[in-house]
């Protein structure tokens, strides 16, 4: 082997596939830069994340044309560098990346609308002062995403995983003196640690029992057949494979990261960050990072499914996604802040991409993830708009008829709003749920989660109507007059518009191009695909529930703007439920009760532990020497003669006798040391003689 | 006739050796050898003397020594003369023995260091495994003698000079290693035939030497400058400035002894040269591959005797630096530089051959160079120069 | 049998004597950089030993030796570093390199 | 044991005593020097190529000049007032005398014990380089930073400290 860091460049590997790791160095190293620049350098720190991120962009369309064209030609294409990182004993660690259809499509998306947030957040933070450390952590966190997207083996995904953690951390706090925004910045970090603690766990069982963490390896990797098979054939407990299990972790790590039930908490409280940051971390890319995860490893969720039937994992992951989809739409109904209700939103997507990867596979989990990526990135920026326009007001009540005063954000909201909604035929979101639909309705293990889903996109229609009304239509309840934002931050939504609506057309049952082109084969056109027993119901069924979303908003909120003052239509109808909803269901409070009043019970206990036990007895000792003081006291005022004298005298000669040894020099020392290296070795000798 | 011509000293050595016993014969090839090496270079040093005398002179509008011989070719000659018979002045306070081991010193170092360059095919003293290592070491024993002369002369000019000298060898030497380590990264070899080797294959008739790489030149360019330091000349030359400390460490020096360090001093010039053609241009391999006929040695002598000439031509051009700013250079510049030098070959090394690894060296290298360079100009460190002419 | 009958005895003799010259150096010279030239001179020794080793040992393709040997040399390039650092700052506090008047650990 | 042996053990040891004996403190520079250099040439005789050049180069070309600045710096180099031996000297000498005797008894003690191989190793500097990469990477790393760490510590150590007044 030549060197601990081993590289074996295969001649059969693309230019592109070799130098694919430019594309997350570049943010990365431009974040470095940036970091070096001083404060008011503001053009250079924009300049540096939009270039190196459209230099990324560019590269990503490179591998995805080399991907695309591979698969034209019918080839399966997954390219892999792997090399070794470093050697301990026998065993060693490899690093590596990859590129195939999944990483493709992820890179360009990701480079996509991160670029088009960058561009936006020019004008959006134009007043901010620390506008270079914005710049430096924002393309930092892009360049550890596309890192995440990329990487090959589990340990480096773990690495750029974390930065991705800190990452948000720091932009989440990012209005550092803001206390909420402290405590939230505080809360999603220890929230996600709690999935990655999972997560890690899982990456080491999945050592301990492959060797290897590299996912492809020609077929030595981690999540190919062979490894697998031993996977599976090993038993955990529980009825579960090690294989499972080891998929079950993981998917606690993904849990973490996209705000699944039960650890979605921080999600809405990061929309303290600023908007880009919450377009872009809390919709477009790091909440889809878990999703993202699970579909990386789905070979190990997915093995030991007989055909046609599902996994454990794959079972749990569905759940999750379902109930979270379905609690977090009904929370989302009773909010008043324009992003909570966005960030509540967003979890219930998540919750369906999640369900979607567990009834109907890989692609169609992904194709929601994207087309959710754009429309929810869009919905996030035009939120940002209206909140710019609004002089950073965010409660929607106090807004409404900004559609005369920001026509182009009107629409483009409502475009974004349209697709979430899944408005028949025209927009994205329609065709990626109704693919989850669908798949759940073949779903044999229980039809529940279908309905729990359609639940969902009846709540998700209701409460962006909601929305909508309460902001756009009316009359302005707002104090200042609102504004329409700058061509730097409106063209951004426009290009997002367009695709929130184009996305869907490569998803569609006539040609599920994107499905063809995530599983590696072949498409073609061809009407019949709607013909599929059931399809053509289902659709007409959800278009009705989404019609029918639209319709009771638009019945509940309508043209009436309510004053701020007076409580929400719903709440005259059912305050019991109401109240529910708005604090979120109780679940902070629940962990008040349970998680934090329990640590805080133990603080309590360590605190009087340290008290009244240790205290107690420091006190104790400290009283029993008072008296032992008190007793030579008498002895000393009965027994003063010079015996007593004599002895400190004895004593003190005798420490100046050792101090004579402490002379300070420091040759003596020097001297000593070698006088006993000199007897040691002598003894040591003499004993082992022949 | 051309195999012959270009192996003419090798084949002359093997005919004399022949009529010696088999069991010297080994011996008195490398005694040969080293014969040659002192034989040749003093006489380049001579040469180079005066060509550096007439070179300035046209350089400053003046003819430079013609009285001597044709066109003052044997100027060299009286001065060794001269310097041959002046008295050799020792200052009473000196500390004699130092004062006398310095040159010595000095000039066998410095001859050391000959005898593992390449001078032609198959024209090296002694190719060793570690040659380069080699080379190396003999240049740090050179500071050593440099600071016996300054400090046993008893004299704060000699003193000053002799500090100034060993401090910037110091900080330069640390950026000489580490340009050659780029070459050593790529060529694998530590043995500078080995190296030449490596360099002495064309593809389209135009050599693979590392100068024209990316990292090569940018090495390249970092050695150039070290190697004008290391040597202690213009525009490095504060050791001996003369307007501030009268001749730095040999200032207490005259005679024969002078004459020992002027020799050093220029054989160092050589060696460094020569090390540096044999690592960035290609060592005794010919710049075209139509021009391979030409015998090795000739290319040899003719690399190193141009970058002599550049060395000349930058004393007569360039002024002399302050002391802090020629520390600050070293540390804050040249060093960094070659650090991300090393990055930038590691890269070339593992992306392995095609077009990406040029592009993204090239880039890497431009950008670093360009932004640093747009950053001072900001900042008003340096910026577009402005003359001054007398009416 | 003679002191010298294998070239390793020669060599190990050798080191000892460095060895012991460099302590008496480091124990009986009063300038601190003195003391520090007898260490150096201590592992110049210890260095000897380990090529000593190396050389007549039974592996020396492992290379054993000769690793420590050199890595022996580089961290005792940093020892003199700091060392001296050291020296120059205590004679900057008191202006003295003479150890036995430097005592105090307070300057 | 052949005669280049005794003749490069003599200027070793001869350079070391110079060293140690030597009044000026810049001599005995020069001498610690010489003995760098007997070991350097110890090594080659060793056929440790390598080691030898990286002895010339870091002992010769750097810290013995480290050594020489020290020396200047802290106005080593005119001679003291009292002697330059410590006034302790004879305990140190005795020490000494005792460490040589413990080393060379036990030396001739076991040298018979060991298992000695006289054929020259083939060592070149590229195996050293495979096995610095390879087997020795993480103390070739470790190294690294304890040499960073100890460029930093004595610029730091050796800096001019605010001039604070009392």
């Amino acid at each position: 082997m030549q060197g601990a860091i081993s590289f074996h460049p295969d001649s059969a590997l693309s230019a592109i596939a070799q130098i694919l790791w430019l594309i997350p160095a570049a943010p990365i190293v431009a974040s470095g830069l940036i970091a070096m620049l001083k404060q008011p350098r503001r053009k250079a720190a924009a300049t540096l994340a939009i270039g190196s991120l459209a230099f990324s962009l560019l590269l990503s369309l490179i591998a995805f044309g080399h991907v695309l064209s591979g698969w034209a030609h019918g080839a399966v294409v997954r390219e892999v560098v792997n090399f070794t990182w470093f050697h301990f004993g026998s065993a060693h660690v490899d690093l590596g990346w990859v590129l195939d259809p999944l990483a493709a499509i992820m890179l360009v998306m990701v480079s996509f609308v991160g670029l088009l947030i960058f561009i936006y957040s020019v004008g959006y933070m134009a007043h901010d002062e620390n506008f270079t450390r914005f710049f430096c952590f924002m393309s930092l966190f892009a360049g550890a995403m596309l890192g995440v997207v990329i990487s090959n083996s589990l340990l480096l995904l773990f690495m750029f995983w974390e930065i991705v953690g800190l990452t948000s951390y720091l932009l989440i706090g990012f209005w550092y003196q803001k206390p909420s925004a402290a405590a939230a910045a505080k809360k999603a970090f220890i929230t996600t640690r709690v999935g990655d603690i999972f997560f890690f766990l899982g990456i080491v069982w999945l050592f301990s029992q492959t060797g290897t963490l590299v996912l492809y390896k020609g077929g030595g990797g981690a999540i190919e057949p062979a490894a697998l098979a031993r996977l599976l054939s090993q038993h955990a407990g529980l009825g579960l494979s090690a294989a499972g299990a080891i998929g079950l972790l993981i998917f606690a790590g993904a849990v973490g990261k996209s705000g699944q039930l039960p650890l979605h908490v921080w999600l809405p409280d990061a929309m303290e960050g600023p908007t880009p940051v919450s377009a872009l971390i809390h919709a477009a890319t790091m909440v889809a990072a878990g999703v993202f995860l699970v579909t990386r490893m789905y070979p190990l969720m997915q093995i030991g499914a007989h055909p046609g039937g599902t996994t454990v994992a794959l079972t749990v992951v569905t759940w999750v996604g379902a109930s979270t989809a379905v609690f977090a739409a009904l929370i989302a109904v009773a909010q008043n802040d324009i992003k909570r209700i966005l960030a509540y939103s967003t979890i219930s997507q998540l919750g369906y991409m999640m369900a979607g990867l567990g009834l109907g596979g890989v692609a169609v989990g992904m194709f929601h993830l994207i087309t959710h990526a754009f429309f929810k990135s869009l919905l996030f920026l035009g939120a940002g708009s209206v909140i710019h326009g609004c002089h950073e007001e965010q409660d929607i009540r106090r807004m409404g008829g900004l559609k005369v005063d920001m026509p182009l954000t009107f629409i483009t909201y409502a475009f974004g709003m349209l697709a979430l909604c899944g408005f028949p035929l025209f927009f994205s979101g329609f065709w990626s749920k109704d693919g989850i639909l669908e798949a759940a309705q073949h779903w044999d293990v229980s039809k529940a989660p279908l309905v729990m889903l359609v639940v969902g996109a009846l709540l998700t229609a209701f409460y962006m109507t909601r929305q909508v009304c309460y902001v756009f239509f009316g009359y302005w309840r707002g104090q200042k007059v609102a504004h329409e934002s700058p061509k730097v931050m409106t063209l951004p939504l426009v290009i997002l518009a367009f695709f929130a609506m184009a996305l869907g057309l490569i998803g569609t049952p006539a040609w599920p191009w994107f499905h063809a082109f995530l599983e590696n084969r072949g498409v073609k056109f061809n009407l019949h695909g709607f013909a599929e027993p059931g399809l053509g119901l289902l659709m007409l069924a959800s278009s009705l529930v989404v019609f029918l979303g639209l319709g009771i908003g638009w019945w509940l909120y309508g043209n009436k703007s309510p004053e701020p003052e007076e409580p929400d239509a719903l709440e005259k109808s059912a305050p019991w439920l109401w109240a529910g909803l708005r604090d979120r269901l109780y679940v902070d409070e629940l962990y008040g009760v349970t998680v934090i009043a329990f640590y805080a019970w133990w603080a309590r206990v360590a605190d009087w532990l340290d008290r009244r036990v240790w205290g107690g007895i420091v006190a104790a000792v400290a009283w029993l020497f008072g008296l032992w003081a008190q007793l030579n006291r008498l002895l000393d005022v009965y027994w003063v003669d010079g015996g007593f004298d004599k002895t400190c005298e004895e004593l003190s000669s005798s420490g100046g006798l050792l101090a004579r040894v402490e002379s300070g020099r420091v040759q003596n020392y020097l001297r000593i040391l070698a006088a006993a290296v000199v007897a040691l070795a002598a003894v040591l000798l003499w004993s082992s003689r022949p | 006739m051309a195999v012959s011509l270009d192996q003419i000293f090798i084949l002359l050595r093997d005919w004399f050796v022949g009529f010696l016993p088999a069991a010297l014969r080994p011996a008195a090839g490398v005694l040969l050898g080293v014969i040659a090496i002192v034989c040749v270079f003093p006489g380049l040093f001579a040469l180079t003397t005066v060509f550096e005398r007439k070179g300035l002179g046209r350089i400053q509008n003046r003819i430079g020594p013609n009285r001597v011989g044709p066109f003052g070719l044997f100027q060299p000659i009286a001065d060794g003369i001269k310097s041959l018979t002046k008295e050799d002045v020792v200052p009473l306070s000196a500390n004699a023995a130092v004062h006398f081991l310095a040159p010595l010193v000095l000039v066998v170092a410095v001859f050391m260091g000959f005898a593992v360059l390449p001078m032609g095919r198959n024209m090296v003293l002694v190719d060793m495994d570690a040659g380069l290592l080699f080379f190396f070491a003999m240049g740090a024993a050179t500071e050593l003698s440099v600071f016996m002369a300054g400090w046993s002369s008893r004299n704060k000019y000699s003193l000053l000079g002799a500090m100034r000298a060993v401090a910037q060898m110091i900080s330069y030497e640390i950026v000489l290693l580490l340009s050659a380590v780029s070459v050593v990264m790529i060529s694998g070899s530590l043995s500078l035939p080995k190296i030449v080797d490596a360099q002495n294959q064309y593809s389209h008739g135009l050599p693979h030497w590392y100068i024209f790489t990316p990292w090569g030149l940018a090495g390249f360019l970092m050695y150039a400058i070290a190697a004008t330091a290391e040597t202690n000349r213009s525009p490095f030359d504060l050791p001996e400035g003369e307007s501030e400390l009268v001749a730095g460490y040999h200032t207490e020096y005259s005679g024969f002894k002078f004459a020992l360090f002027f020799l050093g001093e220029y054989l160092a010039m050589f060696s460094i040269s020569g090390l540096g053609t044999t690592l960035f241009l290609g060592g005794w391999s010919a710049p075209f591959s139509f021009l391979t006929w030409v015998p090795s040695w000739i290319w040899f002598f003719g690399k190193m005797m141009l970058s002599i000439f550049v060395f000349i031509w930058m004393r007569g051009t360039l002024p002399r630096l302050r002391q802090d700013q020629l520390m600050n250079f070293a540390w804050k510049f040249v060093l960094p530089f070659t650090l991300l030098n090393l990055v930038v070959t590691a890269l070339w090394r593992f992306m392995g051959e095609g077009w990406a690894r040029w592009v993204v060296c090239t880039v890497i290298l431009a950008a670093a160079y360009i932004l640093t360079g747009w950053l001072e100009m900001r900042r008003k460190h340096i910026g577009p120069r402005s003359y001054r002419y007398a009416e | 049998m003679t002191p010298l009958a294998t070239p390793l005895a020669g060599y190990l003799l050798v080191a000892a004597l460095l060895f012991a010259i460099g302590l008496a150096g480091a124990l009986t010279r009063r300038n601190a950089i003195m003391v520090l030239i007898g260490i150096e001179l201590m592992l110049n020794a210890a260095n000897l030993n380990l090529i000593a080793f190396w050389r007549f040992g039974p592996h020396p393709e492992a290379l054993t030796g000769m690793m420590f040997a050199i890595f022996s040399i580089a961290v005792a390039a940093a020892e003199a570093a700091v060392g001296l650092g050291l020296v120059i700052a205590i004679y900057r506090h008191t202006n003295t390199t003479e150890l036995d008047k430097i005592n105090r650990m307070k300057g | 044991m052949n005669a280049v042996f005794y003749i490069l053990a003599a200027l070793t040891l001869a350079g070391g005593l110079a060293t140690v004996l030597l009044k000026h403190l810049v001599h005995c520079a020069l001498a610690v020097t010489v003995a760098f250099a007997g070991l350097a040439l110890l090594f080659l005789q060793l056929d440790a190529q390598f080691a030898g050049f990286a002895q010339i180069l870091v002992y010769i070309g750097a810290v013995a000049i480290l050594i020489v600045f020290a020396i200047l710096l802290t106005r080593g180099s005119e001679l003291p007032k009292g002697g330059v031996f410590s006034s302790t000297w004879l305990v140190g000498l005795a020490i000494a005398a005792g460490v040589f005797a413990v080393l060379g008894w036990a030396v001739l003690q076991s040298v018979r014990a060991v298992p000695q191989q006289n054929a020259v190793p083939v060592v070149t500097v590229h195996d050293i380089g495979n096995a610095l990469m390879g087997r020795y990477v993480l103390p070739l790393e470790i190294v690294a930073l304890l040499l960073t760490a100890a460029t930093i510590g004595a610029v730091i150590v050796a800096m001019h400290e605010k001039e604070r007044q009392p």
